[in-house]
Order: C-alpha cells, then structure tokens, then sequence
C-alpha cells in the first residue's frame, strides 16, 4: 500500500486557542505505525504555502490517523481553517520510530509542549508504565492531561510561569526528581520530545547521571522521505536525516 | 503518440527527467515511482571524495518557493559506483551524473571514471551557490567555463556531455554559446538563485549557512526566460527546469525551447510528481491534437 | 521611539518609502494614504520626453509574484514639472525621482532640471528590464555605469544621488562599490527580474513584451541576499526593495543591511500597505526594546 | 469613506457548476456606485494568488454588493472555496461605469458570456428600455434569465452551441437583427461588454451602421487605481486605463 495518498479530513476542532485535532480518514492510511513516527501532511492546494508539514502520529485507529497541531506559522494557521470533508495528500507513516523498552524497565518520557503528540503514543503501548514529565510554557501547552492520566504510572507536569504543576522547565522537575528519587524509579531509560534546547538538557542531564535513552528530533523537512538531505542532524557518525534515520536518535548519538 | 525526444545522441522514452539533487540516488523515491516510467534520472551531484555537507538548518520554505544549501552532501565517487549505481542499472531508464569538483582535474576524472562506468550522461555542476570553491567560480567565468568543458570533453568517450549554467549571469546566452562552442553536447538550466532569509526574531539566517538556493515555484518566471533567451542562441538541446509543478508548467518550459524538462522541488511536494507530469503531458497532447512531443520545442508564437 | 533614518544628508521621518512605478506620482493612492506620514515618495520613473510604454497585456501574476513591462509609460520631465511635482511638494515628505535616459547626455540634462525644481533625492534607474535601449545596459556594464554616476553627481547641487543596481548581475558587490566609488550617496536595490510567462493554450507570452520584471514575494530572499551582500561591500546607505509584504519582511530587509526600504508590489495588494507597514515596525520596535531604527540595520547575527 | 475595506462574505452560491454569486456585506460598502464599476476582491490569504481580481458590481444594496463570477484559474478557483463568514479584503468602486443614455433612447445592451454581470445594473436602471443581446457559448453561460427578461424591453438570446436561443455568435444575431429591423429599433445606441473579440466584432459593426455606443474593456489589472499603469488599452488618444479612464470607453476611441 502506498504511503503517498489522499485522505479525508473527519475532524479539525481547536483542543484549545493555538492547538488542534486533526483527524484523518483514508482506506490506505497504514495500520501499523510506530510511536513516534509521522506523516508530512500538504497544507494548502495552492503554492503558499508549498511543502508539506511534518507531525507525528498522536493515534492510529484502522482507516484513521489522529495528529495533535500547535499553530505556528502559516502552514499550521493554513491547516487550522481547512474543513470537513475536505482532501488532503499525506505522505506516511516516515521515519524510524521509538525502540520499545526491555520488559523490566519503567522508562521515564519527557514531553515538552507539542513534543507530547510524539510520545503519547509510546506511554499508550507502555501501558502504565511508565513516568511522563511534561511541560509547556503554560497551561495551555498542557494537552490531553486526563487521557494521559489513565495512561501513565505518574504524571509530573510543570510550567514555565507556574500556571500548572511545578513553576520550572520539564527538566529542572526531571532532575530534582532523579536527585531525591533516582533509585526509587526502576528505571534506567529516557524518551525525549520537545524543543531543541530542551532535548539538549535532557541529553546533558542522561549522560551526567549515565542513563540512556532515545529523543526525537526535529529539523525543517522538505521530501520526508529521505532524498533532499535537508533534514540532517550532525550525529558521532556524521550527518544523520530525520526523516530517514529519525526522527528517533539514540541520546549518545546526537552532537550538540 | 511520439512522447519520445533525443538529448543529443542520447533517446529518452519521454521528455520528463528528474533534476539533481531532488530525487536521491532513485532508490528514494523507487516507493513512489515506476522509475522505467522516467525519461531519464539526474542523481544527487557526486564528488571524487565523499562529502560530509553543511550543517543545519539547510532548508527553510519562501514565498512559493524554499531555500536549501546542502553543501553537496555525497557519498563520493567510489561509493556511488559500488553501491547506487548498480541499484539505478536495474531500472530501464537513462542515467545521468550530476557532478562537482574543486578543480578542474576533479571533474576530469570524475568524468572519467563515470564515463568509463558506462553512465548515459555527466551533468557538470558548475552553478551550485552553495559551495565555497569550485562550482560556481567555473559557472560564471567564461574563460574558466570554456576550458572546462573543453578539457572533461576530450576525457570522455561515450557518455553526453550536459553542462548545468548557473543564472546568476548577466547574460545568459553568452554562456549557453560558450557551452556549444566548448563542445558541450546539452545546456541544462536553471539551478537555484543565490537567496537568503532572516528570522527576524533571532536575527539568524534561516539556514545556517547564511545563503542558500532558491528553488520551486517562485523561480519559474526566471527560467522560463532564460531558457527562451539560451534556445534563441544555440543548437544545442536544452534541459529546462526551474519550478515545474505540472504538466502545464512542463509544456511552457518546451514552448520556451526545451527539448526535457527536469522536476525538482516538485518531488517533495507530490512524491509521484513526475509521473503525473508526464500523464498531464500525454493528456495535452492528446487534447490539442500534437502527435509529436518534439513539435513543442521552441513553439512559442510571439 | 526613534523612527527616523538618515539617508545620506536626507532625514526621513521612518524609513519607509514607495518603489518607483507602483505608487503612480503619489496622488493615485493619496486616498488611501497619508502622504505626510510616509518616509520618502519615489514617483514612477521620469523619461526627458513622453513616453507612450508597451502594448498591452502589460502584467500577468506569477506564483506569488507578478510580471510586469510596463516600458516606462510616463508624462516626460516637462509635465512632471509642471503638474505632478507641485502636487507632491504639497505634502510634508521627501520626494525621491526615479529617472531613466536613453543616453548618458539625457540622464545628465533630467537630474539638472530635477536638482534645479529641488526634489530630495535622484534615482538612477539602470536596471529596468523593459526598455530596449538605456537602463539596463548601464546596469550591467561596469564601466559605463561609473561613467554616468560620476557625470550625473557633477551635474547636480542638491540632490541626494542614489543609483538603483540591476539584479541581474553575477556579483553586486561589484556594481555596488562602483556606485560609492563614483559618488552615489546611496544605492537602491533591487529592481525587478527579468521574467517570462507563457499561455500554454494560445503558446503566446503572456504579456506583449514577451519578457517583463519580475516583483513581490517571490523574488523576496534573493533581494535579502542581495542587499546583505551590498551591505558588505560598501559604506554607502541601502535603500532595500523586492517583495516586501509586511512589516516583519521589512524589518528583514534592515536586518540583512538596509537603512531604509521600498514598498512596491504589496501597494497593489494593500493600498494602505505602506502604513501597515510603519505601523507594524513601531510595534515591533516596542515589543523588542528597540528604541532607535539606525540600530536594525546590519544587525543580523551568524 | 474608504474604497479600501473589508468584507463579509453573507452568500458564496453556485448559480451553476462554473459561475457563482457572490454578496459581500460591508457598513463600508459605498451607496453611490454606477452600472459598470467594480470593485478589486482578494482571493486569497496567502500571497499565491497574489493579486486582487476585477469583478463587476452586479446589484448593490445598501451594505451589500452582488457579484457574480466565473471560475476561470487559480484566483477564482480560491474565490469559489471562500465560506460565508469570512472577511475579505475589498477595494472599490472603481473605475468610470457606463454614462446614461438620453431619455428617448432605447438602447441595445450586449453581453458575452459573463459581461451580463457589467450590463445587468445598466440595464435595470434603464428600466424597461433596452434591447439586450445576449450570448454564450453555451447555454451554461446565460444566466438569470428570468430576472432580466422582466427587466428589458427585449431579450434576445444566442449560444454558439445552440444549446439555446439561435445558434450564432451574440454579434452576428445583432448584424442580422439590425438588418432587419434597425429603423424599428429606436436606437442609436449601443452598451457591450464582453470578451475582446466579440468587442472588436461590434466596435466594426457599429462604426459600419454609424451606431454610436460604448464597450466596456478588459484587461489584467494590479493596482485597480490608475498607479501601476498595468491595465492600458490603446486609444486613439494613446494609452488609457483600464481601471481609471475605463473601463467604458467610446467606441470610436479604442484602436484594435
Ligand atoms: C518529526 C516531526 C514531528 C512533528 N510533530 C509535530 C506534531 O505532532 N505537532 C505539531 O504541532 N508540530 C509537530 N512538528 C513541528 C511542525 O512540523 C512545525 O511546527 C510546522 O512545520 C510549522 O509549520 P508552519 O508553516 O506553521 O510554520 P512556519 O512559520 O512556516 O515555520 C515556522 C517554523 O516551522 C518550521 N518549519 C517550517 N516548515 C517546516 C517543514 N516543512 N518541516 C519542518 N519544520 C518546518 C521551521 O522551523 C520554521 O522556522 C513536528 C516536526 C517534526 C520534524
Ligand atoms: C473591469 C473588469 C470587470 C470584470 N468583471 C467580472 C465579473 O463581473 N465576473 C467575472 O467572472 N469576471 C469578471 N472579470 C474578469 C475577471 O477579473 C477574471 O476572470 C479573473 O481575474 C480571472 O482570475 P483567475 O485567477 O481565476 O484566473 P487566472 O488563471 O489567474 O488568470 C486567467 C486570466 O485571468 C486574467 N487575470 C488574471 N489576473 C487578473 C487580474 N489581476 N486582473 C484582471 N484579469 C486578471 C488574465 O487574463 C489571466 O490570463 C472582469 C474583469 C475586468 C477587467
Ligand atoms: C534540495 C536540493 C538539492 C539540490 N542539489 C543539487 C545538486 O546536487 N546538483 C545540482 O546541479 N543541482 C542541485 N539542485 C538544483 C536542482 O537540480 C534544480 O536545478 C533546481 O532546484 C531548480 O528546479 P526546481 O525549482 O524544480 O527545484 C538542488 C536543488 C534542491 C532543491
Ligand atoms: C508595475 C511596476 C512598475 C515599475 N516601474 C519602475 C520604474 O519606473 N522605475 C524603477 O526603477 N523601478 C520600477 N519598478 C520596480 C520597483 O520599483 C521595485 O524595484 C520592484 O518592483 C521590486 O519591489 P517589489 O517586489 O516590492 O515590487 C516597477 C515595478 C512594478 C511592479
Ligand atoms: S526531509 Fe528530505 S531528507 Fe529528510
Ligand atoms: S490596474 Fe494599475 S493602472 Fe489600472
């Protein structure tokens, strides 16, 4: 089955002021996807924008993709107004997706702000096990926190302005978390979403306190499927693509 | 229906071939597109050595168009040979080599060795704005072009010579003549244009090597001339491309006076771009009764 | 908040002005704007005689862009003197002429008779695509072009020179030192593109001309790139233009090197653009503790 | 009060598959337009299409326009896929609009194709006085014909499919008619708008008869003000603008 298609647009409705639903419908949409992979999805049938975006898989349900959007510029504020009904192209499921933890571990997930979409998959198929700490800016960075609930072993949440949970960034939580409970969580793997300087935190924080762990990154795209070169990351190995090789990158691997 | 057209010596099944550095090594896209359907694939530009690129970010979108400056990340000419060569021989469709060198011994022996490979055409890059050296030096001196040309010329003995002008020139006839006279068997045209964008928040460039090309859609209007002005000043046949999104953007660039097209930016935007083109260009051809793909070339009526 | 720039000698209340050609002589779109709260009004360019331009079609839209060959369709010196001048001059703004000569004699005698009425500023267009003779042929002539900026700087008292630089070259680092180096007080850029479009069904071009310039969005990062490249090469200051939408676009432009900037295609989409514009710098001026424009210029960070 | 303002968008209606009605609602939307002036409408929100497009005012109410357009390319193609609510950006009206004819004339109206949108206020206004010619290629292209043969003295109606009315050009069922009936016709004067050819055809036929009248004329247009000098025809007295002069022009002044 193809992962270039057009599909159906069933639902698009604001989750809160500057994020929405988007759900798509097409027979071909694949069943069988990865957390953490994702779709480039065309926001415009004019040329203004031209390329397609990039988001992840927030569910997948037979026949149906859900994907979870913050607006930011004018290829998402160009998504937020398409209707029901309407058809877009998609290209997906791309990219490589989260490893899946060994049976005995509780891993720790750090989602920060949209970064959540990513994730929410994998605390779903971790079935309660595991530790999600999540942050946004501000409250309404916060998305989907009663689902989450229900799908997580712990749920630490925090905010930049103090508007829900911890007044502090999602890693300073993180680490006074580990310093006074590092043995109590049977857990020696982080799964990281978020920005970029965040992920860098994160990553700095695994290698001082020698955990390991996987985060995914982001890069502008321009084809999603490998070929332009745009998307790369500078790893140990050399230029590695999102797309292609992500956006899933053992912590190790990245050069900051 | 004729859809066939001749690049010099070299008879594609159709006009409609993919434009460097935009379809991988084929293997990309092989998910997407039949690639015994192409008129021809142009491979991502090869190095003598293998070349690591420049660091991100290397793409941001523009008004109707987007900027890239890879830096000619390759694997380099050794493992091309070994690795994605074989995988393109496998498909019935023509192969061209896209390449870049620092010096003029470079892509001599570039040029040999895939000429000596058996590759159906090399592509000098002598127009790629995001390469200190080499490349664009050679695309916008004359005397430098000529020589160049001259010299890959006598070291290759069956593959056709196509040499890919850069439009940040004044005159574009100028150097699609020197290309003929140099013995250049094909012009191809546009590469991107030298452009630049700011985010004004960080006051950064929007890629990190400042100065990227600009690609896509918004660039057509650009090419389409200058491909109008390079067919009124050769013989040779010409490659055009330069934002083609459909089989209508296809048709302007041969009344321009290209004998094929090349889709770049397109591929990202439709993964099965191409091939919708040359449907689309069987469509037109039908409905307006042309029998011939070559009776387009140069048609325009003024 | 300080808005005010210095363009050379001339104090501009903001650094916002029009683009020659797209804003008529000002009184086309007093309507919709405040005259007295622009920077600077550059009129359509001025010819020493009448000129009648090119047949119609004159413009066609591009992918976020649009061509145009109007040929410089103008009332000639005398007329502009007697009618279209006074008429700016009853607004508080300065007033930038946008001249073009078919020989280096006929520049000369339009910006004596220029400087003579005292207009603020001279515009030396040398880069417009759409006349056969003149214009563009300076532009891309480097000795010529420094012949004629130094012949037309001698001619003049009062006025602040400034030579508009054609795109159209391979590096305009060059042409831009040339302008510093023969006297223009500032350098504007840049001017359209040469472009071209072709109706598919009819095989004409879409506009009479055959090719036209290339404006708007589209073109927009290879003017930024273009005046982030003058901005290196001279001292002189940049008067920047070429797809500036909105305010942030402008601020771009100043970011990338210009002092001041030009509004041309977007008057066409927003007749209040130019206002816009000004408004949504102040604001951006605010938001970001900016208190003096003069501090945006060059202020990009690699 | 401003021509420059924005729009509400009250009805976006197919008349048929290629032509739609159009209202916009605006408290800015000026009272005093003439028959044959326009108005500038945006089309889109991003930049690709970029420019406003010409259409001519239809009816106008008090805070409100009519339009009704074709779907041609791109601009209109966007046009049509606007949604009641939204605003748009409008400019106008614009341009000259047809001058009244005296009071004993009755005068012949012809309209190609979607022209009737330019004539049918000119013909309202007339009230019961006109003769109106109007042709299409096909019968698709002939539209609210009830309303206007409850308007006009006479309509006489021509497709060159013959689809409906005489299967003819619009200009040849006027040569003929003149022919047979001219001395019956009151008339010494002619109103026409339509595509450049069929203008061209009655420009000659009434320079022949010694017919007197006025072709209101099309061209690609940017600014709609008269600034841009984009929208020019030749005339007799050299270029003139379409948006300015025009776009009802003498037509002994039009050089072809
Ligand atoms: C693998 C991956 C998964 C993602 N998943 C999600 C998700 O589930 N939900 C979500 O809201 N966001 C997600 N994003 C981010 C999302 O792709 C960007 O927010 C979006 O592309 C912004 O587009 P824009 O046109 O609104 O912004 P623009 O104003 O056009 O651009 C703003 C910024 O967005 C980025 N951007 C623009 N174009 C692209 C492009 N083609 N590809 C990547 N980035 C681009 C650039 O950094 C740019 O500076 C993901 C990104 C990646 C790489
Ligand atoms: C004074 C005037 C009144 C008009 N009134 C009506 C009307 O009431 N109803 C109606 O359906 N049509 C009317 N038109 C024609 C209408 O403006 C065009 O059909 C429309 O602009 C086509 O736009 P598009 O983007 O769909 O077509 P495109 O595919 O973009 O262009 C198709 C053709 O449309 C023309 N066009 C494109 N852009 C412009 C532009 N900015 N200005 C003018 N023409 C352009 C060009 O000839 C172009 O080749 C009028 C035109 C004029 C000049
Ligand atoms: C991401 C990207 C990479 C490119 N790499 C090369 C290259 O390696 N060699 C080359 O000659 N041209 C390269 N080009 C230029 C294209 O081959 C083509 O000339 C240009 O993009 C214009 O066509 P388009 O507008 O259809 O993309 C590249 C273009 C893009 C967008
Ligand atoms: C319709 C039109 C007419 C123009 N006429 C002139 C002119 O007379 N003299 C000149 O120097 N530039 C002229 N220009 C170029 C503009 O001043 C400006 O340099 C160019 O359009 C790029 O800016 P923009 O993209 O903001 O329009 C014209 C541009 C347009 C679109
Ligand atoms: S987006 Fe093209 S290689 Fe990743
Ligand atoms: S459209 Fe600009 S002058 Fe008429």
């Amino acid at each position: 089955m193809s992962r270039y298609l057009r599909a159906e647009i069933i639902e698009n409705s604001p989750v809160n002021k500057s994020h929405n639903l988007l759900i798509l419908s097409s027979s071909g949409i694949s069943k069988n996807s990865a957390p953490g992979q994702f779709y480039m999805i065309e926001t415009a049938s004019s040329y203004d924008p031209l390329l397609k975006r990039p988001f992840s898989i927030l569910k997948q349900k037979s026949g149906a993709a859900h994907f979870l959007y913050r607006i930011k510029g004018k290829g998402t504020e160009r998504m937020r107004q398409m209707k029901n009904g309407a058809a877009v192209s998609v290209l997906g499921p791309l990219g490589n997706g989260y490893p899946l933890p060994g049976k005995n571990l509780t891993p720790i997930l750090i989602a920060g702000g949209i970064g959540i979409a990513s994730l929410f998959p994998l605390a779903e198929k971790l079935g309660k096990n595991a530790y999600l700490f999540y942050g946004g800016r501000t409250k309404e960075e916060l998305l989907m926190l009663d689902e989450l609930k229900g799908m997580v072993k712990e749920l630490i949440i925090s905010t930049n302005d103090g508007s829900a949970g911890e007044k502090d960034t999602v890693v300073d939580v993180l680490k006074d978390y580990l310093a006074s409970q590092l043995s109590a969580l049977s857990s020696q793997l982080i799964y990281a979403c978020g920005p970029s300087p965040m992920l860098e935190a994160v990553s700095m924080l695994a290698t001082e306190k020698g955990i390991k762990g996987y985060i995914s990154m982001e890069e502008n795209m321009a084809c999603g499927v490998g070929a332009c070169l745009g998307c790369t990351v500078k790893t140990k190995k050399g230029y590695k693509r999102v797309c292609k090789e992500g956006p899933v990158f053992p912590i190790e691997e990245i050069v900051w | 229906m004729d859809l066939t057209v001749h690049i010099g010596k070299l008879k594609l099944k159709n006009p409609v071939m993919t434009a460097s550095g935009t379809f991988g090594y084929g293997e990309e896209y092989s998910e997407f597109v039949d690639l015994n359907k192409l008129g021809a694939i142009v491979v991502k530009g090869i190095s003598l050595k293998p070349r690591e690129g420049n660091p991100s970010p290397r793409i941001c979108e523009t008004s109707c168009g987007m900027l890239n400056s890879i830096g000619l990340q390759n694997v380099g000419l050794k493992e091309f040979l070994k690795t994605k060569l074989p995988y393109v021989r496998k498909y019935d469709t023509k192969l061209i080599v896209n390449i870049l060198g620092n010096t003029l011994q470079e892509y001599v022996k570039l040029s040999e060795a895939l000429d000596d490979a058996g590759v159906d055409g090399i592509e000098l890059n002598v127009s790629c704005p995001n390469v200190k050296k080499g490349g664009i030096v050679f695309g916008t001196d004359k005397k430098m072009l000529g020589k160049l040309i001259l010299k890959v010329k006598a070291s290759i003995k069956n593959s056709l010579l196509i040499t890919k002008l850069s439009p940040n020139v004044s005159d574009i006839k100028e150097f699609a003549r020197i290309a003929e006279e140099s013995g250049s068997d094909a012009i191809s045209l546009i590469n991107t244009i030298p452009g630049m964008a700011i985010d004004v928040k960080t006051r950064k460039p929007k890629i990190a090597n400042i100065i990227g090309g600009l690609s896509g859609p918004a660039i057509k209007p650009i090419a389409v001339r200058m491909i109008y002005e390079a067919y009124g000043a050769v013989k040779i046949p010409i490659i055009g491309m330069g934002g083609i999104m459909n089989s209508e953007d296809a048709v302007e660039f041969m009344l321009a006076g290209a004998t094929a097209v090349a889709i770049g930016t397109a591929n990202f935007v439709n993964p099965m771009a191409t091939l919708a083109i040359i449907r689309g260009m069987e469509s037109f051809m039908k409905e307006n009764g042309i029998t011939d793909f070559k009776k387009l070339t140069g048609g325009l009526r003024c």
